[in-house]
């Protein structure tokens, strides 16, 4: 087969859409379409609902989709992630089952890594699985899980062997959410929402194919996972298509996307919303206070940096250049920023800092991102966690001598947690 | 200044053990929540306890107003514990604001009628001060006092007025119509509940400290002090409750402290104490520096209000600015070295937080502060 | 904008690898320790293969008048590699100050006649429009320029002047008798050794850029350019100037970062490298984001010069700001991360450490251009 | 004996110098006499120089030297650490030997502790001793030694054992810095000025007595020194006596206190010379600008704060009550408030800032503080290590785990150093 040309393939997309498109079929009906001639997912392969297309070339894809108006697969949340790793890990069962519900959006999905007892230190965790007969027995408790209430599957991360080093004693599952051991709480934010939920597990059940890869292999599967979700493959940036269109679909997608987006709400607030901070200082007048001045200009300093190094990794990576140590300061980059906004937002708040709801500024959404920004230097990764990475990885210090090696049963771990 | 200016007296150092015991078992997180959650935002009877058994509100009163005649360090003190505790109480508007107000700005009789109520806890003032410009200068005043017979007659609005919607009486401070800057400043007293008055809570991000917005439309009220002559007397009231506002909040900072340090020996992650990491080690001792240098400032600041020096603006100041920095600090780095659990709202580090960020503003922020305290210094 | 504006393009990389190479040859530490010693701050002999050889001078001047015709990015390039190797070279003062004067303010037979010689190096010049009272504005102008014939008297002092006891004309910026603010200004030239020029060495902190301070008793000077309209051409000047500043700052400080993380391989105390250490491992990795996000700054500021962009002065503002903190902050770390023997004189830091100080003053502070920057923002 | 009291001590010195004070004598003549009587040192046992009174009484007594104008014994510079650590762990050979002429000042002293391999890890010192019959042979290099250039007698620190754990294996000695195996070369540092020495030391000899305590138990003997140098025991505070006098011992004095501050002009200026801001910002006019009265005021609210943080420190030291956490603080502290305080003097200087020298503002001193300033968190242990000493000693959080402990000689260092 030649390697197909990139107007070649838009010209074939746009034909297809064009064919197909009908804004008044239903979402799963026209996921199914997408799954089945592999349009909705081109670099998958074309024996699972992809073309094989290059990545480069499944852009352009989309971008004729966006272009064209019409509604893609399943995006969003961790379903992609679930899609993108039982590909990779999966085998044919797997692959059979679970792949073409999760591009129509039948199926959602959650996360099962974090743990109380292991935040940074996600290799240590303690939620048991054991064998049982035919099933594996779970027990433990999880947290930090998006929309686990309404998920169908969890992807589980489990330890099977207890007397291995840490990392090689765990196991990848799916874990069916569906089931009596099983039990989803809110856990409430300081910032008032509730975007997480604590999962507890107790004599939960998994079938034996429903394990993933091989025992003791759950790290290496669950860092795939992860680099998916570090590329933001849950697809929480949206996508580019201005969604102006009219007809059931998009109603659909809509509520779909409504549904998803929930937990994300506060999101930009956490980041600092840096955007509202010259247009605050303007209408206040308080950019006339020359410290005001200061700490503006001091945050968009920063702000506007960050961005710059962002493009100028997601630059090079285009060219196809090897990645420089841009791309790993995003994350502590955007603590610093937020930050500063905070800092900014209260200073020209001034006494209005201290209200909140519809008696604070902009109804109560200053408030929100005083109260919300601490997470920024927390989820994902703490700063500290982010800092550790760049020193060693990009720029190669030496690692801290290791404490936790040997038998995880002896390995010194909270209690009770 | 003698060695004993830089440190507490024995007697001190007692009353700090008392208050620390009694506020920690009434106002233990739980106590925090249940109240921050209520509108009145206090429990009557730990007001009654801490006026009653332990003469809170009396400490720095003098003894002819029925006061306890201590000194303002040891309403400093008391601050800083309760501060600790995270106490919900309209002290700072009633104890603070609005008895510093009367002391500075009321005549001999008035210091009579009002003080002792004050002292004894029985009646609760605030000092209405701030309006919806959010200015902290005396100069921002724009309600108008209108003199009509003996009194005034109110007209405008007040807003984050400190635990005004449970105060009985109102001291607001109000301006002659057409008078600008710092001239014709008056206080005026009134009934919280008088005619005229519309008191509404407000949302506030700290629920802890419960703040109003006050409506005058024509209330009636009784000068207190020199009529048109508050200026001089607020500034006063305003840089001493500064001073008050700093120890308060070193005593959250120190709560923050310890409540970091005890969960970074006992978190393990990584197979040891996080507290054995230096990232968290030498982070938890930047805040023990800060937190320090801010008691430091907050205790100075205390001193020399109660020796009546001359610097004590300034150095309520210096305080204030100092407090503002350190404290926010300290929660911001108790929420991230307790991590995601940090972040929830069933962990207790954000009251703490929330209390830290609204203090902040709270009579003005850590830039506003710098400033005035070289205006002091030029 | 397009992807690639946030990259360098092949040719631009290649032009970074051939200069870093020419100037790790002709500038070692040793070589700027010679030459920072010297009078003159600089080795003839390198100047000329910088000028010839690499035609450094040239880069970013037209090819109309002798130059290469290459963007402000290249220029950016190849200051960014000077200031990594700390050149002692009067390339700042020739090739950017005094070019961007003429470039901007000269007349079509003024840049045709002045250019090519400073592009091919073969003559330097330099820029004078700080005076003794320090500002960084057009409206601190102070010296004169009385009208005499076709030129100017010039009566007055300028200071900071770099390379001012070396080049060989000089671009004075000097205002009509009488005149205020940002009217009445205007270039003025004449030779560096003209009759009534007093030039006078200045020792300064950072011995690898040398300052002079001119006294004028009535020198006479010829226009360059439009007389009296001066203050525009001027104001851009001196905006590309700190996008070309910042982009000299940023490779200085990764020079600084690259020599710490070098260092915390190298170095064990504790029986452990000391970039084991989570205080040395976050405190390098703090360096990079700080470095990385000055780049992008300096690197933006460099592409909106060569676009023409509206908003150059804003970003020039912002990357000199950027620039300041981030440089001096790594040469602070890299010192620090040494320890003791990165105070001793021995050790090279110091002397990107003075380089990075006196930088933070030169065209003026963080401070001063984060306020510049606000001013054209809003 | 019944323990003086306060009074009683102070009459009596008075009466004592009133006796024997003669401006015109020689400083050595009088400062044998104060050594002979006890007058010198009232705190030392009577046995030595002393009269075994309390430190509070001794205190006393240097009051009444103050106010009456007499000169006291050579209490400045490293000779009084060398003193303080001779009288706790010397034999009666050391005391006898080299304490009178410590306290008359005919000897001095430097410290021989630190090594260029060893800087923040003093307990790593791999300069050698060895026993070669009756004499120790030194070979080794130390580093950061003030007046090393002119001491007669050093305090070292030598690795006598490879086989035992780095802290046991070291040896404490005084070496006669008078001797060929001794060579001192001055240490210029980037602010210009060369207050210290490094110190070559091959096959110097030390004979056997001249060793302190026993054969590893030099780390024990040298934090003896240290303890007393962080109590500032090497008296380069200075002392409160106005020197009004006139005569030929004040004349002595005055230049022996010269040589020995000579290194030391520079450390007001490493410590930011906060003095000075504030004057600076007024006859700049500077402090005009809003930025500048932002950051004096910054440093101010620091300076002030760490001044009153020693000052509850001291209180209570005074008061006799344990010492809380503000007396751990002072030197980390003193980083910031040097920082701030070059920053603020930045600003002030403006352009000026760029020169040094006759040039620069104050004829160079702005200069020297912004090049001094660096040295403040390095010198005397780093940030770094104040920063672990506070969260180990104060704040009680856990060690972290060493890397080298066992055999010295199997300890990873630095090559060459």
């Amino acid at each position: 087969m030649t390697e197909p040309n990139e107007a070649g393939v838009r010209a074939q997309a746009r034909a297809w859409l064009a064919e197909h498109w009908d804004a008044e079929r239903s979402l799963v009906a026209w996921r199914g379409m997408l799954a089945d001639s592999g349009w909705g997912m081109p670099h998958w392969p074309e024996q699972w609902h992809g073309r094989g297309l290059a990545v480069a070339l499944s852009q352009a894809v989309d971008e004729e989709f966006a272009q064209f108006g019409a509604v893609g697969v399943a995006k969003m949340g961790i379903r992609l992630l679930a899609g993108a790793t039982l590909l990779e890990h999966g085998d044919d069962f797997h692959k059979e089952r679970f792949l073409r519900r999760i591009l129509t959006g039948e199926d959602t999905w959650c996360q099962l890594f974090s743990e109380p007892g292991s935040g940074s230190d996600l290799a240590g965790a303690t939620t048991r699985a054991d064998l049982d007969g035919d099933n594996w027995v779970v027990n433990g408790q999880k947290v930090w899980t998006t929309s686990a209430h309404h998920a169908d599957y969890g992807l589980l991360l489990a330890r099977t062997d207890w007397d291995a080093p840490k990392h090689q004693g765990l196991t990848y599952f799916v874990l069916n959410m569906r089931q009596p051991g099983v039990e989803v709480r809110q856990l409430r934010q300081m910032n008032g929402h509730a975007s997480f939920n604590e999962v507890f597990l107790t004599d939960a059940k998994i079938e034996r194919p429903y394990r993933v890869g091989a025992v003791g292999q759950g790290w290496r599967i669950a860092m795939t996972t992860l680099a998916h979700e570090r590329r933001g493959a849950d697809g929480l940036r949206g996508s580019a298509r201005e969604r102006l269109g009219e007809g059931r679909i998009y109603a659909e997608e809509a509520a779909e996307t409504a549904t998803l987006m929930e937990p994300y709400k506060w999101y930009p607030q956490r980041a600092g919303r840096v955007d509202l901070v010259l247009p605050r200082a303007r209408e206040t007048g308080r950019i006339a206070d020359p410290a005001v001045r200061q700490a503006v200009a001091r945050l968009l300093v920063l702000a506007r940096s960050a961005e710059w190094t962002a493009r100028r990794a997601r630059a090079d990576q285009e060219l196809g250049r090897p990645q420089g140590p841009e791309g790993s300061l995003g994350k502590l980059a955007a603590s610093h920023v937020a930050r500063a906004a905070a800092h900014a937002h209260t200073l020209i708040a001034g006494a209005d800092a201290m209200l909140a709801g519809d008696d604070g500024p902009l109804d109560g959404l200053i408030a929100e991102i005083l109260v919300s920004v601490p997470a920024t230097s927390i989820a994902g990764g703490t700063d500290e966690i982010q800092r550790n990475i760049i020193a060693e990885r990009v720029l190669g210090l030496p690692r801290e001598p290791r404490m936790d090696s040997g038998p995880f049963r002896d390995v010194p771990r909270n209690v009770g947690g | 200044m003698p060695a004993t200016a830089f440190s507490f007296t024995d007697e001190q150092r007692q009353f700090r053990d008392v208050a620390r015991r009694f506020l920690g078992d009434v106002s233990p997180p739980t106590a925090v929540r249940e109240w921050m959650e209520s509108a009145s935002g206090f429990d009557p009877a730990v007001w009654d306890r801490l006026a009653k058994e332990l003469g809170f509100c009396a400490i720095h009163v003098p003894e002819a107003y029925g006061g306890q005649g201590f000194s303002f360090v040891e309403l400093g003190i008391a601050l800083e514990e309760m501060g600790r505790a995270l106490l919900c109480a309209p002290y700072f508007s009633s104890a603070v604001l609005a008895t510093g107000a009367i002391q500075h700005g009321g005549s001999e009789a008035e210091k009579m009628a009002l003080l002792p109520d004050l002292a004894a806890g029985t009646r609760r003032a605030t000092l209405a001060f701030t309006e919806p410009s959010g200015g902290w200068d005396v100069e921002q005043v724009a309600l108008t006092a209108t003199p009509v017979g003996g009194g005034y007659r109110l007209d405008g609005e007040k807003r984050f007025v400190l635990d005004g919607c449970t105060a009985d009486f109102i001291i607001a401070v109000a301006r002659a119509p057409g008078s600008r800057g710092a001239d014709g400043l008056s206080l005026c007293i009134l009934p919280g509940d008088a005619k005229g008055i519309e008191r509404r809570p407000l949302r506030s991000l700290d629920p802890t400290r419960k703040l109003a917005h006050l409506t005058f439309h024509g209330a009636r009220a009784a000068p207190l002090g020199e009529p048109e002559g508050a200026a001089a007397p607020l500034k006063r009231a305003l840089a001493e409750a500064a001073a008050a506002l700093a120890n308060e909040m070193v005593g959250g900072a120190q709560r923050m402290l310890d409540s970091a340090v005890d969960y970074a020996k006992l978190r393990m992650q990584f197979g040891r104490q996080i507290g054995s990491f230096q990232a968290i080690k030498h982070k938890c001792a930047d805040m023990l520096l800060e937190v320090e240098l801010a008691k430091s400032a907050a205790y100075r600041a205390a001193a020399a209000v109660a020796e009546d020096d001359t610097d004590a603006p300034a150095l309520a100041s210096l305080a204030k600015a100092s407090a503002s920095e350190a404290y926010l600090g300290a929660a911001a780095a108790c929420i991230q070295i307790h991590g995601g659990i940090g972040f929830t709202w069933e962990n207790d580090t954000h009251l703490w937080f929330k209390r830290a960020k609204a203090s902040e503003a709270l009579l003005g922020d850590a830039a506003y502060h710098r400033e005035l305290m070289m205006r002091h210094m030029q």
